[in-house]
Protein backbone atom coordinates (compact mmCIF):
# COMPACT_ATOMS: atom_id res chain seq x y z
CA UNK A 1 0.00 0.00 0.00
CA UNK A 2 2.52 2.46 0.86
CA UNK A 3 4.92 1.68 -2.24
CA UNK A 4 2.18 2.33 -4.47
CA UNK A 5 1.39 6.00 -2.57
CA UNK A 6 4.98 6.36 -2.85
CA UNK A 7 4.51 5.38 -6.21
CA UNK A 8 2.50 7.64 -7.69
CA UNK A 9 3.36 10.60 -5.45
CA UNK A 10 6.95 10.08 -7.20
CA UNK A 11 5.67 9.70 -10.55
CA UNK A 12 3.03 12.95 -9.71
CA UNK A 13 6.48 15.07 -9.55
CA UNK A 14 8.11 13.73 -12.29
CA UNK A 15 5.79 14.44 -15.18
CA UNK A 16 5.21 17.46 -13.22
CA UNK A 17 8.78 18.37 -13.58
CA UNK A 18 8.96 17.14 -16.98
CA UNK A 19 5.89 19.17 -18.15
CA UNK A 20 7.68 22.15 -16.25
CA UNK A 21 11.31 21.52 -18.60
CA UNK A 22 9.04 21.93 -21.42
CA UNK A 23 8.00 24.87 -20.30
CA UNK A 24 11.06 26.25 -19.41
CA UNK A 25 13.10 25.66 -22.48
CA UNK A 26 10.15 27.57 -24.62
CA UNK A 27 10.05 30.15 -22.59
CA UNK A 28 14.05 30.90 -23.47
CA UNK A 29 12.99 31.44 -26.78
CA UNK A 30 9.76 33.31 -25.87
CA UNK A 31 11.56 36.27 -23.87
CA UNK A 32 13.19 38.73 -25.61
CA UNK A 33 15.84 39.45 -23.12
CA UNK A 34 18.50 38.09 -20.58
CA UNK A 35 16.94 39.29 -17.59
CA UNK A 36 13.74 37.71 -18.63
CA UNK A 37 15.03 34.82 -19.32
CA UNK A 38 16.72 34.30 -15.76
CA UNK A 39 12.70 33.41 -15.25
CA UNK A 40 12.73 30.72 -17.08
CA UNK A 41 15.90 29.70 -15.89
CA UNK A 42 14.44 29.23 -12.36
CA UNK A 43 11.81 27.14 -13.47
CA UNK A 44 14.20 24.85 -15.81
CA UNK A 45 16.19 24.50 -12.80
CA UNK A 46 13.58 24.02 -9.99
CA UNK A 47 10.68 22.73 -11.45
CA UNK A 48 12.50 20.85 -13.49
CA UNK A 49 15.57 19.46 -11.45
CA UNK A 50 14.72 19.72 -8.70
CA UNK A 51 11.36 18.27 -8.34
CA UNK A 52 11.89 15.10 -10.46
CA UNK A 53 14.78 14.12 -8.96
CA UNK A 54 12.70 14.04 -5.48
CA UNK A 55 10.09 12.25 -7.44
CA UNK A 56 12.98 9.36 -8.74
CA UNK A 57 14.40 9.41 -5.48
CA UNK A 58 10.70 8.06 -4.12
CA UNK A 59 10.17 5.93 -7.18
CA UNK A 60 13.36 3.96 -6.90
CA UNK A 61 11.91 3.19 -3.47
CA UNK A 62 8.98 1.57 -4.27
CA UNK A 63 10.48 -0.83 -7.00
CA UNK A 64 10.86 -4.23 -6.11
CA UNK A 65 14.51 -4.48 -6.73
CA UNK A 66 17.83 -5.28 -4.48
CA UNK A 67 17.16 -3.22 -1.53
CA UNK A 68 21.45 -1.91 -2.30
CA UNK A 69 20.66 -0.82 -5.99
CA UNK A 70 17.28 1.00 -4.52
CA UNK A 71 19.63 2.95 -1.61
CA UNK A 72 21.82 3.48 -3.95
CA UNK A 73 19.86 5.18 -7.12
CA UNK A 74 17.71 7.51 -4.38
CA UNK A 75 20.42 8.31 -2.32
CA UNK A 76 22.55 9.66 -5.37
CA UNK A 77 19.25 11.73 -6.13
CA UNK A 78 18.16 13.36 -3.10
CA UNK A 79 22.58 14.49 -2.60
CA UNK A 80 22.12 15.58 -6.55
CA UNK A 81 18.90 17.64 -5.70
CA UNK A 82 20.16 19.42 -2.42
CA UNK A 83 22.96 20.40 -5.19
CA UNK A 84 21.17 21.78 -7.49
CA UNK A 85 19.12 23.66 -5.11
CA UNK A 86 22.01 24.78 -3.72
CA UNK A 87 24.00 25.85 -6.93
CA UNK A 88 22.00 26.85 -9.61
CA UNK A 89 20.41 29.95 -7.89
CA UNK A 90 23.84 30.86 -6.69
CA UNK A 91 25.25 30.49 -10.16
CA UNK A 92 22.48 32.76 -11.90
CA UNK A 93 22.84 35.32 -9.33
CA UNK A 94 26.50 35.69 -9.83
CA UNK A 95 26.44 35.69 -13.95
CA UNK A 96 23.44 37.85 -13.71
CA UNK A 97 25.45 40.30 -11.69
CA UNK A 98 28.66 40.22 -13.81
CA UNK A 99 26.64 40.45 -17.20
CA UNK A 100 24.74 43.80 -15.38
CA UNK A 101 28.27 45.30 -14.37
CA UNK A 102 30.57 43.68 -17.02
CA UNK A 103 27.67 45.34 -20.18
CA UNK A 104 27.44 42.12 -21.90
CA UNK A 105 24.24 42.99 -22.00
CA UNK A 106 22.75 45.92 -21.42
CA UNK A 107 19.01 46.33 -20.26
CA UNK A 108 16.28 47.84 -21.86
CA UNK A 109 14.88 49.53 -18.72
CA UNK A 110 13.28 53.23 -18.22
CA UNK A 111 15.26 53.70 -15.17
CA UNK A 112 18.49 51.66 -14.22
CA UNK A 113 19.02 52.36 -10.42
CA UNK A 114 21.98 50.19 -10.22
CA UNK A 115 24.03 51.52 -12.73
CA UNK A 116 22.96 55.32 -11.13
CA UNK A 117 24.32 53.95 -7.56
CA UNK A 118 27.81 52.38 -9.59
CA UNK A 119 28.20 55.37 -11.05
CA UNK A 120 27.62 57.28 -7.69
CA UNK A 121 30.25 55.06 -6.57
CA UNK A 122 28.04 53.16 -3.93
CA UNK A 123 27.35 49.96 -6.31
CA UNK A 124 30.64 48.40 -5.05
CA UNK A 125 30.89 46.61 -1.94
CA UNK B 1 6.50 -3.60 -3.89
CA UNK B 2 6.21 -2.31 -6.91
CA UNK B 3 6.52 -4.77 -10.21
CA UNK B 4 9.01 -3.26 -12.08
CA UNK B 5 6.90 -3.77 -15.25
CA UNK B 6 4.79 -0.80 -14.42
CA UNK B 7 7.90 1.54 -14.62
CA UNK B 8 8.61 0.40 -17.72
CA UNK B 9 5.49 1.09 -19.21
CA UNK B 10 6.10 4.83 -18.25
CA UNK B 11 9.70 5.40 -18.87
CA UNK B 12 9.68 6.35 -22.54
CA UNK B 13 6.72 8.96 -21.92
CA UNK B 14 9.48 9.89 -19.10
CA UNK B 15 12.60 9.84 -21.64
CA UNK B 16 10.08 11.56 -24.38
CA UNK B 17 9.55 14.66 -22.09
CA UNK B 18 12.94 15.09 -20.96
CA UNK B 19 14.61 14.52 -24.44
CA UNK B 20 12.50 17.13 -26.21
CA UNK B 21 13.29 19.69 -23.29
CA UNK B 22 17.01 18.81 -23.90
CA UNK B 23 16.53 19.50 -27.85
CA UNK B 24 15.03 22.70 -27.20
CA UNK B 25 17.67 23.81 -24.91
CA UNK B 26 20.65 22.58 -27.27
CA UNK B 27 18.94 24.58 -30.19
CA UNK B 28 18.73 27.80 -27.20
CA UNK B 29 22.46 26.85 -26.68
CA UNK B 30 23.34 26.97 -30.39
CA UNK B 31 21.38 30.01 -31.27
CA UNK B 32 22.28 32.33 -28.67
CA UNK B 33 23.22 35.44 -29.18
CA UNK B 34 25.60 36.38 -25.94
CA UNK B 35 27.65 34.97 -23.56
CA UNK B 36 25.40 35.37 -20.92
CA UNK B 37 22.24 33.73 -22.94
CA UNK B 38 24.42 30.99 -23.62
CA UNK B 39 25.71 29.85 -19.94
CA UNK B 40 22.34 30.52 -18.91
CA UNK B 41 21.05 27.50 -21.06
CA UNK B 42 23.90 25.38 -20.47
CA UNK B 43 22.87 25.42 -16.65
CA UNK B 44 19.67 24.35 -17.63
CA UNK B 45 20.46 22.33 -20.19
CA UNK B 46 22.56 20.23 -17.55
CA UNK B 47 20.24 19.95 -15.18
CA UNK B 48 17.94 18.43 -17.53
CA UNK B 49 21.00 15.89 -18.32
CA UNK B 50 21.30 15.20 -15.00
CA UNK B 51 17.43 13.77 -14.85
CA UNK B 52 17.97 11.67 -18.37
CA UNK B 53 21.04 10.27 -16.34
CA UNK B 54 18.76 8.94 -13.59
CA UNK B 55 16.90 7.83 -16.18
CA UNK B 56 19.22 5.51 -18.01
CA UNK B 57 19.87 4.26 -14.58
CA UNK B 58 16.69 3.32 -13.84
CA UNK B 59 16.68 1.60 -17.71
CA UNK B 60 19.12 -0.43 -16.79
CA UNK B 61 18.66 -1.40 -13.74
CA UNK B 62 22.36 -0.27 -12.43
CA UNK B 63 23.32 2.38 -9.77
CA UNK B 64 26.91 2.31 -10.88
CA UNK B 65 26.11 5.38 -14.21
CA UNK B 66 24.50 7.41 -11.60
CA UNK B 67 28.11 8.19 -9.69
CA UNK B 68 28.48 10.67 -12.62
CA UNK B 69 25.54 13.13 -11.68
CA UNK B 70 27.35 14.47 -8.78
CA UNK B 71 30.30 16.50 -10.53
CA UNK B 72 28.14 17.48 -13.22
CA UNK B 73 26.13 19.27 -10.55
CA UNK B 74 28.94 21.02 -9.42
CA UNK B 75 30.93 21.26 -12.44
CA UNK B 76 27.70 23.87 -13.82
CA UNK B 77 28.53 25.94 -10.55
CA UNK B 78 32.09 26.50 -11.35
CA UNK B 79 31.08 27.57 -15.10
CA UNK B 80 28.84 29.87 -13.91
CA UNK B 81 31.62 31.75 -11.48
CA UNK B 82 34.62 31.22 -13.93
CA UNK B 83 32.34 33.03 -16.69
CA UNK B 84 31.28 35.35 -14.76
CA UNK B 85 34.78 36.74 -13.47
CA UNK B 86 35.97 36.26 -17.04
CA UNK B 87 33.26 38.57 -17.46
CA UNK B 88 34.01 41.05 -15.13
CA UNK B 89 37.56 41.92 -15.18
CA UNK B 90 36.89 41.83 -19.54
CA UNK B 91 37.58 45.13 -21.72
CA UNK B 92 34.61 46.94 -21.29
CA UNK B 93 33.13 48.81 -23.63
CA UNK C 1 36.60 35.72 -45.38
CA UNK C 2 33.72 35.23 -43.35
CA UNK C 3 31.64 32.89 -44.02
CA UNK C 4 27.90 33.06 -44.89
CA UNK C 5 24.79 31.71 -42.80
CA UNK C 6 23.83 29.13 -45.89
CA UNK C 7 27.38 27.39 -45.95
CA UNK C 8 26.60 26.75 -42.17
CA UNK C 9 23.37 25.60 -42.85
CA UNK C 10 24.82 23.64 -45.66
CA UNK C 11 27.22 21.53 -43.73
CA UNK C 12 24.87 20.97 -40.30
CA UNK C 13 22.35 19.37 -42.99
CA UNK C 14 24.98 17.31 -44.78
CA UNK C 15 26.59 16.33 -41.78
CA UNK C 16 23.05 15.05 -40.23
CA UNK C 17 22.22 13.23 -43.18
CA UNK C 18 25.80 11.19 -43.18
CA UNK C 19 25.10 10.59 -39.37
CA UNK C 20 21.62 9.16 -41.08
CA UNK C 21 22.49 7.57 -43.84
CA UNK C 22 25.09 5.59 -41.76
CA UNK C 23 23.28 4.30 -39.24
CA UNK C 24 20.16 3.12 -41.27
CA UNK C 25 23.44 0.97 -43.51
CA UNK C 26 24.35 -0.10 -40.47
CA UNK C 27 21.20 -1.45 -39.38
CA UNK C 28 19.91 -2.58 -42.47
CA UNK C 29 23.70 -4.87 -42.96
CA UNK C 30 23.34 -6.05 -39.49
CA UNK C 31 26.43 -5.14 -38.62
CA UNK C 32 25.02 -3.38 -35.33
CA UNK C 33 24.03 -6.82 -34.09
CA UNK C 34 27.71 -8.59 -35.07
CA UNK C 35 29.10 -10.36 -32.34
CA UNK C 36 27.74 -8.25 -29.48
CA UNK C 37 27.01 -11.10 -26.64
CA UNK C 38 30.07 -12.90 -27.40
CA UNK C 39 33.45 -12.45 -25.13
CA UNK C 40 36.20 -13.01 -27.49
CA UNK C 41 40.32 -13.82 -26.64
CA UNK C 42 41.82 -11.23 -24.06
CA UNK C 43 37.98 -10.56 -23.13
CA UNK C 44 37.10 -13.98 -22.11
CA UNK C 45 40.21 -14.43 -20.10
CA UNK C 46 39.72 -11.30 -18.42
CA UNK C 47 36.20 -11.21 -17.89
CA UNK C 48 36.07 -14.88 -16.54
CA UNK C 49 38.98 -15.00 -14.27
CA UNK C 50 38.84 -11.64 -12.43
CA UNK C 51 35.81 -11.44 -10.19
CA UNK C 52 36.00 -15.43 -9.47
CA UNK C 53 37.85 -15.71 -6.50
CA UNK C 54 38.54 -19.32 -7.28
CA UNK C 55 40.92 -18.98 -10.41
CA UNK C 56 44.14 -19.02 -10.04
CA UNK C 57 44.53 -15.62 -12.12
CA UNK C 58 41.59 -14.07 -10.04
CA UNK C 59 42.21 -10.78 -8.72
CA UNK C 60 39.24 -10.65 -5.89
CA UNK C 61 38.09 -7.77 -7.47
CA UNK C 62 34.46 -6.98 -9.21
CA UNK C 63 35.23 -3.96 -10.97
CA UNK C 64 37.29 -5.64 -13.66
CA UNK C 65 38.07 -2.09 -15.33
CA UNK C 66 39.99 -1.26 -12.39
CA UNK C 67 41.28 -4.89 -11.68
CA UNK C 68 42.94 -4.40 -15.32
CA UNK C 69 44.64 -0.77 -14.77
CA UNK C 70 46.51 -1.93 -11.26
CA UNK C 71 46.97 -5.54 -11.24
CA UNK C 72 47.43 -7.08 -14.70
CA UNK C 73 48.49 -3.52 -16.45
CA UNK C 74 50.60 -2.37 -12.66
CA UNK C 75 53.62 -1.13 -14.62
CA UNK C 76 51.66 0.53 -17.41
CA UNK C 77 49.70 2.59 -15.04
CA UNK C 78 51.83 3.64 -12.88
CA UNK C 79 54.02 5.39 -15.78
CA UNK C 80 51.33 7.33 -16.70
CA UNK C 81 50.70 8.52 -13.58
CA UNK C 82 54.61 9.56 -13.61
CA UNK C 83 53.93 11.28 -16.68
CA UNK C 84 51.19 13.24 -14.84
CA UNK C 85 53.67 13.94 -12.60
CA UNK C 86 56.22 15.56 -14.88
CA UNK C 87 53.65 17.87 -16.46
CA UNK C 88 52.98 18.81 -12.57
CA UNK C 89 56.39 19.11 -12.20
CA UNK C 90 57.28 21.36 -15.50
CA UNK C 91 53.77 23.46 -14.45
CA UNK C 92 55.58 24.26 -11.11
CA UNK C 93 58.89 25.18 -12.56
CA UNK C 94 56.91 27.59 -15.19
CA UNK C 95 54.59 29.49 -12.59
CA UNK C 96 56.08 29.05 -9.18
CA UNK C 97 56.05 32.32 -7.32
CA UNK C 98 57.59 30.15 -3.37
CA UNK C 99 60.27 32.19 -2.04
CA UNK C 100 59.62 35.65 -4.32
CA UNK C 101 58.84 38.44 -1.84
CA UNK C 102 55.62 40.07 -3.68
CA UNK C 103 53.36 37.22 -4.19
CA UNK C 104 49.95 38.57 -5.53
CA UNK C 105 47.21 36.96 -4.33
CA UNK C 106 43.90 37.39 -4.71
CA UNK C 107 41.10 37.62 -2.33
CA UNK C 108 38.15 37.68 -4.87
CA UNK C 109 36.37 40.49 -3.49
CA UNK C 110 34.37 42.65 -5.83
CA UNK C 111 34.18 39.62 -7.90
CA UNK C 112 32.29 37.49 -5.51
CA UNK C 113 29.32 37.69 -3.46
CA UNK C 114 28.44 36.26 0.55
CA UNK C 115 25.86 33.85 -1.22
CA UNK C 116 28.14 32.04 -3.56
CA UNK C 117 30.50 32.34 -0.52
CA UNK C 118 28.38 30.66 1.52
CA UNK C 119 27.14 28.16 -0.99
CA UNK C 120 30.71 27.29 -1.59
CA UNK C 121 31.16 26.20 2.01
CA UNK C 122 27.84 23.91 1.98
CA UNK C 123 28.94 22.50 -1.26
CA UNK C 124 32.72 21.88 -0.40
CA UNK C 125 32.37 18.74 1.97
CA UNK C 126 29.39 16.84 -0.14
CA UNK C 127 32.25 16.66 -3.17
CA UNK C 128 35.14 15.84 -0.97
CA UNK C 129 33.07 13.03 0.43
CA UNK C 130 31.51 11.69 -2.45
CA UNK C 131 35.19 11.82 -4.08
CA UNK C 132 36.58 10.03 -1.73
CA UNK C 133 33.65 7.34 -1.58
CA UNK C 134 34.94 7.06 -5.53
CA UNK C 135 37.95 6.29 -4.46
CA UNK C 136 38.07 3.77 -1.91
CA UNK C 137 35.08 2.17 -3.61
CA UNK C 138 37.32 1.59 -6.59
CA UNK C 139 37.56 -1.67 -6.96
CA UNK C 140 33.93 -2.44 -6.20
CA UNK C 141 32.12 0.26 -8.32
CA UNK C 142 33.43 1.91 -11.27
CA UNK C 143 35.66 4.50 -10.17
CA UNK C 144 39.05 4.20 -8.91
CA UNK C 145 41.81 6.76 -8.05
CA UNK C 146 42.35 8.84 -10.95
CA UNK C 147 38.31 9.15 -11.39
CA UNK C 148 38.19 10.30 -7.73
CA UNK C 149 41.05 12.84 -7.76
CA UNK C 150 39.57 14.41 -10.58
CA UNK C 151 36.21 14.83 -8.76
CA UNK C 152 37.67 16.41 -6.01
CA UNK C 153 39.21 19.06 -7.74
CA UNK C 154 36.03 20.48 -7.97
CA UNK C 155 36.20 21.25 -4.59
CA UNK C 156 39.58 23.31 -4.78
CA UNK C 157 38.55 25.29 -7.73
CA UNK C 158 35.33 26.40 -5.99
CA UNK C 159 37.33 27.62 -2.94
CA UNK C 160 39.69 29.44 -5.15
CA UNK C 161 37.30 31.28 -7.43
CA UNK C 162 34.95 32.07 -4.44
CA UNK C 163 37.53 33.09 -1.95
CA UNK C 164 40.71 33.74 -3.80
CA UNK C 165 44.00 32.09 -3.59
CA UNK C 166 45.27 34.03 -0.58
CA UNK C 167 42.60 31.82 1.08
CA UNK C 168 43.35 28.55 -0.11
CA UNK C 169 47.28 29.36 0.75
CA UNK C 170 46.70 30.51 4.13
CA UNK C 171 45.19 27.63 5.18
CA UNK C 172 48.06 25.50 4.70
CA UNK C 173 47.58 24.71 1.02
CA UNK C 174 50.94 26.02 -0.25
CA UNK C 175 53.18 24.59 -2.80
CA UNK C 176 55.41 23.03 -1.25
CA UNK C 177 53.02 20.77 0.84
CA UNK C 178 50.84 19.74 -2.48
CA UNK C 179 54.15 18.71 -4.04
CA UNK C 180 55.28 16.94 -0.65
CA UNK C 181 51.77 14.83 -0.99
CA UNK C 182 52.01 14.41 -4.27
CA UNK C 183 55.81 13.03 -4.96
CA UNK C 184 55.29 11.22 -1.49
CA UNK C 185 52.02 9.29 -2.87
CA UNK C 186 53.48 8.56 -6.51
CA UNK C 187 56.90 7.27 -4.46
CA UNK C 188 54.92 5.10 -1.78
CA UNK C 189 52.78 3.72 -5.01
CA UNK C 190 56.42 2.51 -6.35
CA UNK C 191 57.55 1.33 -3.09
CA UNK C 192 54.31 -1.15 -2.64
CA UNK C 193 54.37 -2.38 -5.99
CA UNK C 194 58.14 -2.93 -5.76
CA UNK C 195 57.40 -5.12 -2.16
CA UNK C 196 56.94 -8.70 -4.27
CA UNK C 197 60.52 -7.79 -5.50
CA UNK C 198 62.09 -7.91 -2.37
CA UNK C 199 60.51 -10.83 -1.44
CA UNK C 200 61.78 -12.60 -4.81
CA UNK C 201 65.09 -12.28 -3.15
CA UNK C 202 65.11 -14.51 -0.01
CA UNK C 203 62.32 -16.88 -0.79
CA UNK C 204 60.63 -17.94 -4.19
CA UNK C 205 59.56 -16.43 -7.36
CA UNK C 206 57.46 -13.24 -7.52
CA UNK C 207 56.14 -10.48 -10.34
CA UNK C 208 56.79 -6.93 -10.25
CA UNK C 209 53.37 -5.04 -8.99
CA UNK C 210 52.10 -8.51 -8.49
CA UNK C 211 48.60 -8.62 -6.56
CA UNK C 212 47.47 -11.56 -5.19
CA UNK C 213 49.19 -15.30 -5.47
CA UNK C 214 49.60 -16.61 -8.91
CA UNK C 215 49.90 -20.38 -10.11
CA UNK C 216 53.92 -20.16 -9.76
CA UNK C 217 54.20 -17.88 -6.79
CA UNK C 218 53.62 -17.71 -3.26
CA UNK C 219 53.36 -14.32 -2.51
CA UNK C 220 50.40 -12.45 -1.86
CA UNK C 221 49.07 -9.02 -0.50
CA UNK C 222 45.87 -9.70 1.89
CA UNK C 223 42.59 -9.30 0.38
CA UNK C 224 40.44 -9.83 3.31
CA UNK C 225 41.56 -8.78 6.27
CA UNK C 226 39.22 -9.92 9.34
CA UNK C 227 37.21 -6.35 11.60
CA UNK C 228 35.23 -6.39 14.55
CA UNK C 229 32.26 -5.57 12.17
CA UNK C 230 33.18 -8.34 9.47
CA UNK C 231 35.91 -9.27 6.80
CA UNK C 232 36.60 -6.58 4.67
CA UNK C 233 36.72 -6.94 1.05
CA UNK C 234 40.47 -5.00 -0.14
CA UNK C 235 41.46 -6.89 -3.09
CA UNK C 236 44.95 -7.05 -2.09
CA UNK C 237 47.05 -4.16 -3.61
CA UNK C 238 44.25 -2.36 -5.28
CA UNK C 239 42.73 -0.73 -2.77
CA UNK C 240 45.89 0.88 -1.41
CA UNK C 241 47.27 2.03 -4.80
CA UNK C 242 43.66 3.59 -4.97
CA UNK C 243 43.74 5.80 -2.10
CA UNK C 244 47.90 6.54 -3.11
CA UNK C 245 46.46 7.74 -6.31
CA UNK C 246 43.35 9.84 -5.07
CA UNK C 247 46.22 11.45 -2.96
CA UNK C 248 48.97 12.31 -6.11
CA UNK C 249 46.01 13.17 -8.84
CA UNK C 250 44.38 15.40 -5.95
CA UNK C 251 47.09 16.97 -4.56
CA UNK C 252 48.67 17.54 -8.42
CA UNK C 253 45.43 19.02 -9.90
CA UNK C 254 45.16 21.35 -7.32
CA UNK C 255 48.63 22.47 -6.89
CA UNK C 256 48.18 23.26 -10.84
CA UNK C 257 44.69 24.61 -10.34
CA UNK C 258 46.69 27.05 -7.52
CA UNK C 259 49.22 28.35 -10.06
CA UNK C 260 46.94 29.18 -12.72
CA UNK C 261 44.81 31.05 -10.91
CA UNK C 262 47.45 33.19 -9.18
CA UNK C 263 48.75 33.92 -12.70
CA UNK C 264 44.76 34.35 -13.66
CA UNK C 265 44.62 36.70 -10.56
CA UNK C 266 47.41 39.33 -11.52
CA UNK C 267 46.09 42.54 -13.30
CA UNK C 268 42.82 42.19 -11.42
CA UNK C 269 42.15 45.97 -9.83
CA UNK C 270 41.57 46.28 -6.28
CA UNK D 1 15.73 0.41 -28.26
CA UNK D 2 14.77 3.89 -27.31
CA UNK D 3 18.19 4.14 -25.70
CA UNK D 4 19.44 3.79 -28.97
CA UNK D 5 17.16 6.76 -30.22
CA UNK D 6 18.51 8.83 -27.48
CA UNK D 7 22.29 7.83 -28.59
CA UNK D 8 21.84 9.08 -31.96
CA UNK D 9 20.09 12.10 -30.57
CA UNK D 10 23.06 13.11 -28.75
CA UNK D 11 25.95 12.24 -30.69
CA UNK D 12 23.92 13.97 -33.79
CA UNK D 13 24.32 17.32 -31.31
CA UNK D 14 27.74 17.01 -30.06
CA UNK D 15 28.46 16.65 -33.88
CA UNK D 16 26.26 20.09 -34.70
CA UNK D 17 28.08 21.69 -31.83
CA UNK D 18 31.58 20.75 -33.35
CA UNK D 19 30.87 22.01 -36.85
CA UNK D 20 29.57 25.40 -34.73
CA UNK D 21 32.47 25.62 -32.65
CA UNK D 22 34.91 25.78 -35.91
CA UNK D 23 32.89 28.47 -37.26
CA UNK D 24 32.92 30.47 -34.26
CA UNK D 25 34.30 33.87 -33.59
CA UNK D 26 33.93 34.53 -30.29
CA UNK D 27 36.53 32.15 -28.49
CA UNK D 28 34.13 32.50 -25.06
CA UNK D 29 31.28 31.01 -26.74
CA UNK D 30 33.98 28.19 -28.57
CA UNK D 31 34.92 27.48 -25.12
CA UNK D 32 31.32 26.83 -23.55
CA UNK D 33 30.25 25.31 -26.66
CA UNK D 34 33.32 22.77 -26.17
CA UNK D 35 32.00 21.91 -22.61
CA UNK D 36 28.55 20.97 -23.99
CA UNK D 37 29.80 18.74 -26.96
CA UNK D 38 31.74 16.98 -24.14
CA UNK D 39 28.41 16.60 -22.39
CA UNK D 40 26.64 15.18 -24.92
CA UNK D 41 29.33 13.23 -25.80
CA UNK D 42 28.84 11.77 -21.78
CA UNK D 43 25.36 10.44 -22.48
CA UNK D 44 26.41 8.35 -25.33
CA UNK D 45 28.99 6.62 -22.63
CA UNK D 46 26.38 5.93 -20.14
CA UNK D 47 24.31 4.62 -23.02
CA UNK D 48 26.94 2.45 -23.88
CA UNK D 49 27.42 1.25 -20.25
CA UNK D 50 31.28 3.10 -19.83
CA UNK D 51 31.03 4.41 -15.99
CA UNK D 52 34.52 4.41 -15.25
CA UNK D 53 35.23 6.91 -18.83
CA UNK D 54 32.24 8.93 -17.82
CA UNK D 55 33.35 10.13 -14.47
CA UNK D 56 37.09 11.14 -15.71
CA UNK D 57 34.89 12.82 -19.05
CA UNK D 58 33.12 14.54 -17.24
CA UNK D 59 35.23 15.91 -14.37
CA UNK D 60 38.26 16.46 -17.79
CA UNK D 61 36.32 17.16 -20.52
CA UNK D 62 33.28 19.60 -18.93
CA UNK D 63 35.10 20.98 -15.88
CA UNK D 64 39.02 21.39 -15.96
CA UNK D 65 39.27 21.63 -20.06
CA UNK D 66 36.82 24.86 -19.88
CA UNK D 67 38.22 26.37 -16.58
CA UNK D 68 41.77 26.03 -17.81
CA UNK D 69 41.05 27.53 -21.56
CA UNK D 70 39.48 30.74 -19.85
CA UNK D 71 42.42 30.77 -17.74
CA UNK D 72 44.50 30.81 -20.61
CA UNK D 73 42.21 33.35 -23.13
CA UNK D 74 42.46 36.30 -20.26
CA UNK D 75 45.91 36.88 -22.04
CA UNK D 76 44.60 36.74 -25.27
CA UNK D 77 42.33 38.24 -27.48
CA UNK D 78 38.53 37.54 -27.13
CA UNK D 79 37.09 37.95 -30.34
CA UNK D 80 39.13 36.60 -33.80
CA UNK D 81 39.75 38.74 -36.42
CA UNK D 82 38.12 38.56 -39.67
Amino acid sequence: MIDWILFYIGLALTLLGGVMDLIASIGFFRFKDFYMRLHAATIGAIGGGFYPLIGLALIALSLDLDIYIKAYISGVCVIAAALIALTAPAGSHILARATHRSGEVVPKVVVDRIKEDMDKGDGEQ
Amino acid sequence: MVSYSVLEGVLPLLFGLFTLAMIIYSLRVFTSKSVSDMVLAVDALTIDLIIIFVLIGLYYKSPYLLIGVIPLAAWILILDIVVSRYLSKGDRK
Amino acid sequence: MRRSKSFLAICLITAISIVLILAFLLNISGLTTYGVNELTGLAKLFVLNIPDPTKPWSSHAFEIVTAILWDQRGLDTYFETSVLFLAIVASVALLSYYGRRHVHEGTGDGYTTMIVKVVTKLVVPIIAVVSASIAIHGHLTPGGGFQGGSVFVVAPVLMLLAYGSRFLSSRGFNELRLLAIRALSVTLIFVVGLLPVLYLLTHGTAYLFQNTYKPDSAFTYPYLIPTPIGMILTAGSIMIYNILEFFAVAAGFTLAILLLTREFERGDKK
Amino acid sequence: MITLIMGAIAVTLALVSAILIVNEKDVLKAIVLAGVESVFFAIALAIFLAPDLLIAYIAIGLGLNSLLFIYALKRGERYEEE
